[in-house]
């Protein structure tokens, strides 16, 4: 094991470092993500989040999307995970750490009970499938130029359609946080 | 309809004119580069008192008689004297020590009010700040002591003023003893002109 | 002699690395070493332009008030940033008790990381880019999103009302502000169609008539965009008149309260260092980057020109710190999305107008028209509702 | 590499995810479960993506963008939500919010 990672150290450092530019963000991924769900403190679990979301950009940068990382790492951290935190702060602060805690309780273990048979059929299958076993092709890459002709092209209509739904999020949002006049 | 913006452009105008005026106009900047330059103090200005004497020589000089009437008077307590003592032990009218403790004193002025020998006189001396606690804050004797043209120097008016009645009074005390001489005639003529002498001191 | 000056960073590091290649130093270190030594460089040069620009910054204010400014240390006062970092690393470091500690420590680390990382895409003159990306201006966008966190981060970390209170200022304002900055950028993207800074600077070269450049700023549509984002850089990066998340009058310098020492001084210089990023973006992006502003001029190095705009933009931030006042939060939020927004999207369509009306006398017309109706009915709608009254004082007199 | 590990680590964030929406009782813990498992989501599609035959059809790419705008569209939108919520009853809780009369 030892001297594998030697050799190839010694062979080929740019391709060892390559190939733990995937592993290492999701390895931090896992973690953050993992601390985010069991974590008390709420805003500690929305910085994690954040954390986690980071490390998923860097993931999707590493495996070639560059763009979908940075589209990623714009929505995600700049609007989602603030207007998470912004959510928390809004939401009575000062009762951070008195939310349940998980495995307390019966629906609580049973929700855990589910997600976790789930993540064991869903290994199960990857496992047992042929066609994940394929190994990595040449690096692809996603030019921006060739997204926006796509966008502008082929799924021009799910393009408005976002935009459409976009819009009637922000007014749908503003309508209802909207403080009810007596 | 007034344009949108205009006010933002006029006060970056005025603050463009500021910057730019600040290079070409020297008495835009009216900020007094202390060390380098002191400020011209006015002439009222007053910090702490200090004693006056006349001609050359502190110790011959001096004006104070010792007569603690400053002592007594001021207000803090900052002032302490003791009296001068030949070997006879005999009082002289002269302070052995005269010391006034700035860090208690408060600038009123009053030992300067109720001086009757013109003696004491306030100084514009500020920069007295020192690293040594007790000791450079506490004005003796040869500290306190400055010279009658140096009083000239920072309020001359004032002291124009004190030496015109100090003349003044000589002049009357003069007279005075003369009369008295001349209506006394021959009785005690060395007695009269010793007190006399005694009493106006060095011009 | 006028080339060599051009490509002089450059000629410099490749002479280097040969140098260190003749010693049979194998190639992938070599990538290593360069690498290094262009980070090296860009730190250091933002850094001692932060360190210039404290001491000038107070100056130039300075001048303003009609006053002198720091001329002690050193001649006319320049060594007054090393005055400035002893006394901050010599500071004690105090963290609050009841802060949540391990959130105060990171917050500066995290909002010097995104400061720094954004340099990486500015072109810093001709073929001077640190790492050419294909979709640069989005990495400039998506990595500064990082600081929003940090300023959180310092002010929930210190458990301290006023900086809550003032990182939530500076969270609403960040993300208010990032809409029409990220939106009048992406006219210029739209206008040169690419996402990449060095293009976008190449589409403002060459000149119309032989000397007017043809840079963004000098049209309608990119005039107008460029006055947005100058405006939301300035509230990108905390700056006056949109500094009150660290308004030191009403909230003892929000998330920065309970700071002090070298965390302090890494917000400081965490903060001019964004400052200059954003104007290297607003100099890419609207100014020519480092095109020269006329022919004959071009016998100065490009990234010389580079720097001399930006060190201008910087100036103009601070005569715009000099001159105007702090707002108030809910103009602040208005002024965002009531008129900058709208007015985004105006220069958005006079772009569009201008692309497709062939770029002449007519586009002119169409794209002033585009942008002038909304900005005077927009900013006269403005004007009038935060007209301010003679005040009458009821109970005095 | 090879896809398996790619696959396993977007399953396992979607465990994740799924056991935070489904235990957690404070609404924004149930918001975080649900953008950890989009995010899983979109990162089975980046990695067929990578893996594919073809790499050239951007179908994967195309679909976290506008996957990624619509998990935006869904935070403004619970977020609003879940602050009228507050606002209402004076808590984050749902297991308080079982009002139906709001």
């Amino acid at each position: 094991m030892v001297t594998d990672f030697l050799k190839t150290c010694c062979a080929d450092p740019m391709k060892l470092i390559g190939e733990w530019f995937v592993i290492l963000p999701a390895l931090v991924l896992l973690l953050a993500a993992a601390a985010a769900v069991v974590m008390r403190n709420l805003i500690h679990a929305a910085l994690l989040l954040t954390l986690s979301f980071i490390a998923l950009g860097i993931v999707f940068i590493a495996l070639g999307a560059e763009f979908v990382g940075f589209v990623q790492l714009l929505v995600y951290v700049g609007a989602v995970a603030m207007v998470i935190v912004f959510s928390i702060l809004l939401t009575k602060p000062d009762q951070l750490t008195k939310s349940r805690n998980l495995l307390s309780g019966f629906a609580p273990a049973a929700g855990v009970a589910v997600a976790f048979t789930a993540l064991a059929a869903l290994l199960g299958f990857i496992f047992s499938s042929p066609l994940a076993k394929k190994p990595m092709p040449a690096p692809a890459s996603a030019p921006v130029a060739a997204i926006g002709e796509a966008l502008m092209g082929d799924y021009v209509i799910a393009l408005i359609v976002l935009g459409i739904l976009l819009t009637a999020a922000l007014v749908g949002a503003a309508v209802i946080a909207m403080e009810d006049k007596p | 309809m007034i344009f949108p913006g205009s006010g933002i452009l006029k006060g970056l105008a005025v603050t463009a004119r500021n910057f730019a005026g600040s290079y070409v106009e020297k008495d835009r900047l009216t900020t007094e580069q202390y060390p380098e330059e002191r400020p011209k103090l006015p002439e009222a200005a007053r910090s702490f008192p200090f004693l006056v004497y006349d001609g050359d020589n502190p110790e011959t000089g001096m004006r104070c008689v010792s007569c603690k009437i400053c002592e007594k008077e001021c207000p803090p307590q900052c002032i302490y004297i003791i009296q001068d003592r030949d070997e006879a032990g005999k009082a002289i009218k002269r302070p052995k020590v005269f010391d006034i403790d700035i860090s208690v004193c408060m600038s009123c002025q009053i030992c300067v009010e109720v001086c009757p020998f013109e003696s004491i006189r306030m100084d514009q001396d500020y920069e007295l700040s020192s690293f040594d606690r007790f000791g450079s804050l506490i004005l003796d004797k040869p500290k306190l002591l400055k010279s009658n043209s140096y009083y000239h120097s920072i309020h001359p008016t004032e002291a124009a003023e004190t030496d015109g009645r100090i003349e003044a009074d000589r002049l009357k005390k003069e007279a005075a003893a003369a009369a008295k001489a001349a209506k006394a005639a021959a009785p005690s003529v060395v007695s009269a002109s010793s007190s006399s002498s005694q009493q106006e001191g060095k011009p | 002699m006028i080339s060599s000056l051009e490509s002089a960073p450059i000629d410099v590091l490749h002479w280097f690395l040969g140098l260190l290649g003749s010693f049979g130093v194998p190639a992938w270190i070599l990538a290593i070493i360069s690498a290094l030594i262009i980070i090296g460089t860009i730190i250091g040069v933002f850094l001692s332009l932060f360190a210039l620009t404290s001491v000038m910054e107070r100056k130039i204010l300075a001048r303003v008030q009609n006053r002198y400014g720091p001329n002690r240390a050193g001649p006319f006062g320049l060594f007054q940033p090393i005055a400035d970092g002893i006394k901050m690393i010599t500071k004690e470091d105090l963290v609050p008790r009841t802060a949540d500690w391990i959130v105060h420590f990171l917050a500066p680390v995290v909002m010097m990381v995104p400061a720094l990382l954004v340099l990486a895409i500015i072109p810093y003159g001709r073929d001077m880019v640190p790492a050419e990306l294909d979709a640069g201006i989005l990495y400039f966008f998506a990595v500064g999103a990082g600081t929003e966190v940090a300023v959180f981060m310092a002010g929930w970390g210190s458990n301290n009302k006023y900086s809550v209170l003032g990182a939530m200022r500076a969270i609403a304002q960040m993300i208010s502000y990032e809409l029409p900055l990220v939106i009048s950028a992406i006219v210029t993207a739209m206008i040169s169609g690419s996402l990449s800074p060095s293009a976008i600077v190449s589409a403002q070269g060459g000149f119309a008539f032989g000397f007017v450049p043809q840079w963004f700023a000098l049209t309608p549509w990119g005039f107008t965009a460029g006055l947005i984002f100058y405006i939301c850089a300035l509230a990108e990066s905390n700056r006056s008149p949109f500094d009150l998340p660290e308004g030191e009058s009403e909230l003892v310098a929000g998330h920065l309260t309970e700071y002090s020492g070298f965390k302090y001084a890494t917000f400081f210089m965490a903060e001019y260092v964004g400052m200059f990023a954003i104007c290297g973006m607003f100099v890419t992006l609207f100014l020519g980057g480092w095109q020269a502003p006329l022919p004959f001029l071009d016998i100065i190095p490009s990234w010389c020109w580079f720097l001399g705009k930006v060190c201008f933009v910087a100036f103009t931030m601070i005569w715009v710190r000099a001159t105007l006042p702090r707002l108030r939060i809910d103009h602040l939020l208005a002024f965002a999305w009531k008129f900058l927004l709208p007015m985004s999207f105006a220069a958005f369509l006079s772009a569009a107008c201008w692309h497709y009306a062939g770029r002449g006398p007519l586009a002119w017309i169409l794209s002033l028209a585009i942008v002038g109706i909304p900005y005077l009915l927009l900013g006269n709608a403005f004007t009038n509702r935060f007209s301010v009254s003679r005040r009458t004082y009821l109970f005095s007199e | 590499m090879t896809l398996q590990i790619l696959l396993a680590i977007s399953a396992i964030l979607f465990a994740f995810g799924l056991a935070a929406a489904l235990s957690r009782s404070n609404a924004i813990m149930i918001v975080i479960g649900i953008e950890l498992m989009l995010g899983a989501a979109n990162l089975n599609f980046i990695a067929f993506w990578r893996f594919s035959e073809n790499p050239s059809d951007l179908a994967g790419i195309l679909f976290v963008i506008f996957s990624i705008g619509v998990a935006a569209a869904e935070a403004a939108v619970g977020l609003a939500i879940i602050i009228l919520v507050h606002r209402r009853i004076r808590s984050v809780e749902v297991d308080d919010a079982s009002n139906l009369k709001g």
